[in-house]
């Protein structure tokens, strides 16, 4: 019994996978008078759901480490399910379903983990509902201006009206992708939902909400642009989204090199990483846009790849925080490269595929003449080598921390196998950066009509501003690689080991167990006094949430005074509003 | 801990301070001779100041004395450093960080004393925690006597070093390795717990002294 | 009474039964027959949905000549009828099946129950004001004394308290009926609303305004609605499941046909109607974002529903009408769901305190189940049949291009999750320390599983039904041809 | 073959050039200082005992891959930089790069290297790492920036098509747009960690810097890889500002010029703290590049 439904599961979390091998055509039926629901795969969504295809499986096997979490496996199905769902959905209806199962399947998985506090649990649903029923506001507007709930451009509508929906529909998508100021629910909830979740939070929910934004620009006759014009070579109300999203990332960064916290850290990042890809949004070229999606891959790739490796860490040493880990190099040697392919991804170093993906949306932010964008863009994805470095220092290197890290074990192999694969996955792409862009991103971009930007071979990434070949430049590095390691063990002289971890140039000093010889923890808060770093850091949103949040609950005291148990009070409004209203007929209308 | 050989201690102190000869013409080849004469034009100095020998240390390099144009340089740390410069009188306290520095360095590695404080204690001869005798604990290629010797003096001391370099001579180095037991029995005499931990040298452990 | 099957049966049925319950007591049936009363009333509406669809059914019990009572079943009294039968059968059955406390299974109880079902059907189908009042106060009585059954301090408040505001809400409505009838001297529905148009200007207003303040009172709005909580707290949970389940939407039910009846334009008074939804709705969502019992908070969310069903229905349009009639389906099922929810988890840990509740969800599986199902329900959140009848309502809005109640509902749901996923969250709490849970009788949850599926099945396919609710839109919103039932097509 | 040939002499190129501008450097340094300084060869002396050092300790793999990664790094930068223009040597394979590839491929070894720095364990290593990485956060910025003007001019990423448009002097970059040179000279000495910005690794004076726990061969690993990458970003320049060079000794000329220039400024400035660094990063040389974009950039396109 346990078996099958395991094996269902399974099949469940590859269920994506095979609906882009099988579907074809499209269904329809009407779900109530009015409102007919249809399901179609466009190539834009289809794209994204390669993103599910990959994520869906590779986080769902881990998930069947004993001992079994029934109730998350049986949320996890809704939730694959509902962004299915949410993928294939021709109309908004379907689309809107689609987003609100997710919604709150993901909530309900997120509280399957211990750690979630109310606030946080709080956070994550309301600000979720708050995007899904923007989302609907939305729609309805939509609907009220094309009659139709079918998603398709629209025609003949003005200004004002195109505002109103990109606003309403901006938000919603904005909020689900976490930029400032409305990513304040990502951080704890991406820290505080089950390990395994998280990397399934950050890999594929997020990205829905990026499928949303680029499906935002489709709506518009002439894209962004058809807004508010032009600005130097981009659309006008693209530049305030790219500028929205670059803050993002610059802010989000700062905050990830202040945690402390491998998961909080990661989220953080991902708020970074989707903060690019909302700017390349913004620029909405056809190079843009690719970069865009190139982005979001890799990102998909990387933080699953990094949150599992995490929930290895976690899983093996019960340890979080930097400061309590260190030196499993030796004792996690898959997952440290797990970790290590990740952060070169995630710090989008060439020569894997991160690089392809920042190079393709620094190059459309050159060609938009948008420089000042690109040089905030810069600071954030040079800033993140710093948490990258962290993130690999804190649990694998340096020394190790605590009694658990100093006796932790490999992540069970059912860890390992999804990792494995991810690797291989980025190192491919890594040889062929053309590979993704000829044939995932390319069929999109004809979808969207806008030219393709696909190279001669998948080896090539092209642009009107050049490119690179990445099988020559992986072979360059390998090759130079081999031959000064070769060179230098030819070298003559006596190469050993260091007798102790222990044996460190230390001031002539002699570093015990004792001795804090661990940086993780600390390492950026030298960074505050950068004047522009630490009013950064300084600065938070959660005040502001809160203080709402208080604000929400003396109305509601207020309000509740009201409802007090006294009959004669009861009966004393009622007559007093029944005069009053009388009162205020008889002078209106004369009585 | 480690092995008694002959003698040991003070017991056999004649015999280890004394000079392993004078400087036999080492037979070296083409590569060997150039390997020394690059190591001799490069010198990377971790300097000690432990005593008054550091006010004397600093203007090595300035402009005045200017040790750069010998290939005389500092370094930060024991690492990457060749010379190990003793300033002056060694406490207790600082003999232990010393001979951590010292083992810590990378072979071919060079010590050089400097004041008469390193040769026979100097003033603090009665001191009660200071080490008269540096030799006793660290093989010393160059002693620079005075108190406290000039830079002049010093220059000359590291030119002296860089031409036995130069010539192939075995360092001190070499006398540490094939005497760690003295050594250690020395170290331990006087610092007891507090002598610096054997892994640096695991070398010895590892079976055989190279 | 040639034909057995006549709307009669609604009203006629309960009562007899009720009645003659010494009966039923000597003969051991009172259970079966408490369940299987509604349970017969719903196979007669089921058995009536085809003739009602296709021409509403007048019947007239003449007593003496002028007067009379006149039972009139259309598309949208039906779903009414059929409402209260289902909810009826499924809290009786709850009732029968948990096997609940000792109060709610005696001979009173039983009375009360199947008056207060009368009560509501008679409400519903009667064509004739002085009827409505009487039952109005068949109904109002029955509610007072069920909230009153379990004879301890609080229940005996909540009772005596109902009583009070009941007995004012009824004298307006009385009173209202009195002018109505010194103005017309007609006392049919029909009459009064052909003649309705006649009565002077300030008169209208002070009939509407004593209607809208006793009605509104009965039907939860919001100046007049503040007994509401009190009540649904000090009574038991399948009781308040009861008045929020039916009793509400029985009066509201009335409230807008009387709306829609009267008023040759019913564009004023739904104005004022939408304004008071909205206030009802916002209002109650927000105070319930500090309660901490949970009956109250199910109070308030239940307010908050009556609101969005006002809103929807005071708006008069086409789609609106019939989503709000099918939100007041759905939002009784969810409620339902809920209360029935809230009475096990009492029974197993004594409390419907938050603070007593963490945790509760790891302890009783299936009732925290349930209730995040209704909580996902009652929030509209899709595929649960909440979203499909927001969603009917929404478009309604947006079709008419009105945004303000779009932007209103869109933010009670947003409060509204704001304590339901609080007490979500607080449910499944990791404890170490697990309340003891009492044993619960597990055929106590076949009722809840019904209507949730029934939540769940609405959802996924509401176009299993939404022709009903278009035709009860359309049989509420159509005046003429419910006058024209009645008094002939000539007038 | 040719490939081959062309590669190591490259890598050959720069390595000498390298040690002999870092030799004239402190020689220079020396006579600003009156001192007379150490030969030009001092750099090749250095760099060949550590070579030839007899004990090299490690700590664990990474430590020793780290340097290797660095090494590999730079030689792959190198590669990847055409030295010369119109001609099929000292190319290496800068047909399959272009300008954001060489930017980023520069720190490629540096991270390489800063994990072996973090396995070695010693915090005042990762104090160091940490230290370069804001520096380089700093110094990225207005880098980036002015080469992201230079990109825009010639709308193009490509170093050699960037070169070919400077075909006389009145092209060359520097007299075309001198605002995005000025933008980059300041942060291109930090990049070279030359004076002001050379905290990171100040060579004597501060204990912790990243190449603490580095002693024996590997240190001459990362002495030869600083001399090489810093000899690619010289050529960099020389080719993007300077007009390229047709052949080996214009080549040397025109580097050595430029490193001329920035020993200079290097000499003459104290030294800045990282996180003051990064402020005057920030202020200055940012300041000219927004005020370059909007002179270069945004004017242009309102006028018209």
């Amino acid at each position: 019994m346990s078996a099958i439904l395991r094996l269902l599961f399974l099949i469940v979390s590859l269920s994506p996978g095979l609906l882009l091998l099988a579907w074809d055509g499209s269904l329809s039926w009407t779900l109530i008078d009015g409102v007919r629901l249809s399901l179609t795969l466009t190539p834009l969504a289809g794209f994204f759901m390669v993103l599910l295809a990959v994520a869906a499986p590779l986080v769902a096997l881990p998930m069947l480490r004993r001992p079994l979490d029934w109730s998350s496996l049986a949320l996890y199905v809704p939730l694959v399910l509902g962004m299915e769902l949410l993928l294939l959905a021709g109309d908004f209806i379907s689309f809107f379903i689609g987003w609100e199962i997710m919604t709150w399947s993901s909530y309900l998985l997120l509280l399957r983990s211990p750690r979630a506090d109310l606030e946080t649990s709080q956070s994550y649903i309301l600000f979720n509902l708050a995007s899904a029923f923007l989302l609907l506001a939305g729609i309805l507007f939509y609907y009220s201006l094309s009659g139709d709930f079918r998603i398709g451009p629209l025609a003949g509508t003005t200004f004002g009206q195109e505002l109103i929906l990109a606003v309403l529909l901006g938000l919603a998508f904005l909020i689900k992708v976490g930029t400032l100021p409305l990513h304040i629910w990502v951080p704890s909830s991406y820290d505080q939902a089950p390990d395994l979740f998280s990397a399934f939070l950050s890999g594929a929910i997020s990205k829905m909400g990026v499928y949303g934004l680029i499906l935002l620009l489709t709506l518009f006759p002439d894209a962004l642009t058809s807004l508010a014009g032009r600005l130097l070579e981009g659309p006008a109300a693209g530049y305030l989204l790219a500028w929205i999203g670059v803050v993002t990332s610059v802010v989000a960064t700062y905050k990830a090199i202040a945690q402390e916290d491998m998961k909080r850290l990661l989220a953080y990042s991902s708020i970074a990483q989707v903060g690019y890809i909302t700017t390349a949004i913004g620029v909405g070229s056809s190079l843009a846009l690719a970069g865009a999606l190139y982005l979001a891959l890799v990102h998909t790739l990387v933080k699953v790849l990094l949150f599992i490796s995490v929930a290895g860490i976690v899983l093996q040493t019960g340890q979080r925080r930097f400061k309590d880990l260190g030196k499993l190099i030796e004792r996690m040697p898959v997952s440290f490269f797990g970790v290590l392919i990740g952060i070169i991804g995630l710090a989008g170093m060439p020569p894997l595929p991160g690089f392809a993906a920042k190079y393709l949306i620094f190059v459309s932010l050159v060609d938009a003449r948008w420089l000042l964008l690109l040089a905030a863009m810069i600071l954030a994805s040079t800033a993140a080598f710093i948490y990258c470095y962290k993130l690999i220092y804190g649990p694998f290197l340096g020394h190790a921390n605590s009694p658990q890290a100093r006796e932790a074990r490999e992540a069970p192999l059912i860890y390992l196998v999804p990792q494995v694969i991810l690797m291989a996955l980025l190192v491919l792409f890594g040889f062929l950066p053309g590979l993704p862009v000829q044939v995932l991103i390319d069929p999109v971009l004809v979808a969207l009509g806008m030219e393709t930007i696909g190279g001669a071979s998948w080896a090539e990434l092209t642009t009107t501003y050049g490119g690179y070949d990445g099988v020559v430049l992986m072979l360059v590095f390998i090759i130079a690689f081999v031959l000064v390691t070769g060179i230098f063990l030819l070298l003559r002289g006596r190469m050993h080991r260091a007798g102790s971890p222990y044996d460190l140039s230390y001031a002539g000093e002699v570093p015990t167990e004792g001795t804090p010889l661990h940086y993780g923890a600390g390492m950026g808060r030298e960074l505050h006094r950068i004047p522009l770093v630490g009013w950064i850091l300084r600065r938070g949103t959660r005040g502001f949430y809160l203080g709402l949040a208080g604000q929400m609950r003396a109305a509601a005291a207020l309000l509740g005074s009201l409802y007090v148990g006294r009959p004669q009070i009861w009966i004393l409004i009622a007559v007093v509003v029944f005069a009053a209203s009388l009162a205020a007929q008889s002078m209106l209308g004369g009585l | 801990m480690y092995h008694k050989t002959q003698c040991e201690g003070f017991q056999c102190e004649q015999a280890m301070l004394e000079v392993p000869g004078e400087a036999e013409s080492i037979r070296q080849g083409v590569l060997e001779r150039l390997v020394s004469w690059m190591r001799h034009r490069s010198l990377f100095v971790l300097a000690y100041g432990t005593g008054c020998g550091a006010i004397e240390m600093r203007p090595l390099m300035t402009s005045r004395f200017d040790a750069e144009r010998f290939g005389i340089v500092g370094a930060a740390t024991p690492r990457q450093a060749d010379v190990l410069i003793v300033s002056g009188y060694l406490a207790l306290k600082t003999l232990r960080r010393v001979i951590r520095s010292y083992e810590q360095m990378q072979e071919p590695k060079y010590v050089i004393a400097l004041g008469s404080c390193t040769i026979n204690g100097g003033m603090y001869w009665d001191s009660y925690n200071t080490i008269k005798q540096v030799d006793r604990y660290i093989p010393v290629d160059i002693f620079v006597n005075g108190c406290m010797p000039r830079p002049e003096a010093l220059i000359e001391g590291f030119v002296a070093l860089q031409g036995r370099i130069k010539n192939g001579e075995k360092g001190g180095y070499h006398h540490y390795r094939e005497h760690i037991d003295w050594y250690k029995a020395n170290q331990r005499k006087v610092l007891g717990d507090q002598i610096p931990p054997t892994y640096t040298c695991d070398w010895y452990h590892a079976g055989g002294v190279v | 009474m040639t034909l057995p099957l006549t709307p009669v049966w609604f009203v006629a049925l309960p009562l007899l039964l009720a009645f003659a319950s010494p009966l039923w007591v000597r003969l051991r049936l009172l259970m079966p027959l408490l369940v299987g009363t509604p349970a017969v009333l719903l196979l007669l509406a089921l058995a009536l949905l085809p003739e009602v669809r296709i021409a509403p059914l007048v019947e007239t019990i003449v007593i003496a000549p002028p007067l009379g009572i006149h039972l009139q079943l259309d598309s949208a009294s039906w779903i009414l009828v059929a409402l209260i039968s289902f909810t009826g059968l499924l809290a009786t059955a709850f009732i029968w099946l948990g096997d609940g406390e000792s109060y709610l299974r005696d001979r009173r109880a039983f009375i009360f129950l199947l008056l207060l079902i009368a009560g509501c059907n008679g409400m519903v189908l009667t064509g004739d004001l002085f009827n409505l009042y009487v039952f109005l106060e068949i109904s109002g009585v029955s509610a007072y004394a069920l909230s009153a059954l379990r004879r301890d301090a609080p229940a005996l408040e909540a009772g005596l308290k109902y009583l009070l505001i009941g007995s004012v809400a009824a004298v307006f409505f009385l009173f209202a009926v009195v002018l109505v009838y010194l103005q017309i001297g007609q006392l049919n529905l029909a009459a009064i609303a052909e003649g309705f148009a006649g009565i002077p200007g300030p008169m209208q207003i002070l009939i509407g305004l004593l209607m809208l303040v006793g009605l509104g009172i009965k039907a939860e709005l919001f100046p007049f609605n503040f007994w509401v909580p009190d009540i649904y707290q000090g009574s038991h949970p399948v009781v308040a499941g009861l008045y929020s389940g039916f009793l509400v939407k029985a009066f509201l039910f009335v409230l807008f046909h009387l709306v829609f009846l009267l008023l040759a334009d019913p564009g004023v008074a739904g104005a004022w109607l939408m304004g008071l939804g909205a206030a009802t709705m916002l209002v109650a969502e927000v105070v319930a974002l500090r309660q901490d019992d949970m009956r109250r908070m199910l109070a308030y969310s239940s307010l908050g529903q009556i609101g969005l069903i006002a809103l929807a229905l005071g708006f008069g349009a086409e789609a609106t009408t019939a989503g709000g009639l099918f939100h007041m389906a759905n939002h009784t099922l969810i409620k339902l769901v809920l209360f029935l929810t809230a009475a096990v988890l009492m029974r197993s840990f004594v409390s419907a305190r938050l603070a007593d509740l963490a945790g509760a969800g790891r302890a009783r599986p299936l009732a925290a189940a349930f209730f995040v199902l209704g909580a996902l329900a009652v929030m509209g959140l899709p595929p649960l049949n909440g979203f499909a009848s927001k969603l009917w309502i929404l478009k309604g809005f947006a079709e008419a291009g009105v945004f303000w109640p779009v932007a209103l509902v869109l933010l009670a749901a947003l409060i509204e999750a704001g304590y339901y996923f609080r007490w979500i969250k607080v449910l499944y709490e990791p404890r170490a320390d697990l309340p003891e849970a009492r044993a619960v009788e597990r055929w106590g949850y076949a009722p809840i599983a019904v209507a949730a599926g029934l939540i769940v099945l609405l959802g996924v396919a509401p176009f299993l039904v939404d022709d009903l609710f278009i035709e009860g839109a359309q049989a509420l919103l159509d005046r003429g041809a419910a006058l024209s039932a009645v008094l002939g097509a000539g007038s | 073959m040719h490939a081959v040939v062309d590669s190591l002499a490259m890598i050959g190129v720069s390595y000498v050039m390298g040690f002999l501008f870092y030799g004239f450097y402190r020689q220079f340094n020396a006579r600003v200082q009156r001192r007379w300084g150490p030969t030009i060869w001092q750099n090749l002396f250095d760099n060949m005992k550590f070579f030839f050092k007899s004990e090299t300790l490690i700590h664990g793999p990474m430590f020793f891959f780290g340097p290797m990664i660095i090494m590999a790094g730079a030689f792959t930068t190198v590669l990847f930089v055409p030295f010369l223009k119109d001609s099929d040597w000292l190319q290496g394979f800068s047909q399959y790069g272009n300008l954001i590839l060489i930017i980023y491929l520069l720190v490629v070894g540096p991270l390489g290297n800063a994990l072996a720095v973090g396995s070695s364990g010693n915090p005042f290593g990762v104090m160091g790492v940490t230290r370069g990485l804001t520096r380089l956060m700093g110094l990225e910025v207005p880098f980036f920036l002015g080469l992201a003007m230079v990109m825009l001019q010639h709308e193009t990423a490509s170093v050699h098509a960037i070169m070919a448009a400077q075909d006389s002097l009145a092209h060359w970059g520097i007299v075309t747009n001198p605002i995005a040179f000025c933008v980059i000279l300041l942060p291109f000495i930090g990049s070279q960690h030359g004076a002001p910005f050379d905290v990171v690794g100040a060579p004597v004076e501060v204990y912790a810097g990243p190449r603490v726990e580095f002693g024996g061969r590997l240190l001459g690993v990362l002495m030869t890889q600083r001399m090489m990458m810093s000899i690619a970003k010289l050529v960099l320049l020389v080719d993007l500002f300077l007009g390229g060079a047709t052949n080996i000794l214009v080549l040397i000329a025109k580097a050595f010029s430029l490193f001329l220039l920035t020993t200079v400024i290097s000499m003459v400035f104290p030294r800045l703290k990282t996180e003051q660094a990064v402020d005057f990063f920030w202020k200055v040389p940012l300041g000219l590049g927004v005020l370059g974009v909007i002179l270069t950039v945004w004017l242009p396109s309102w006028s018209a």
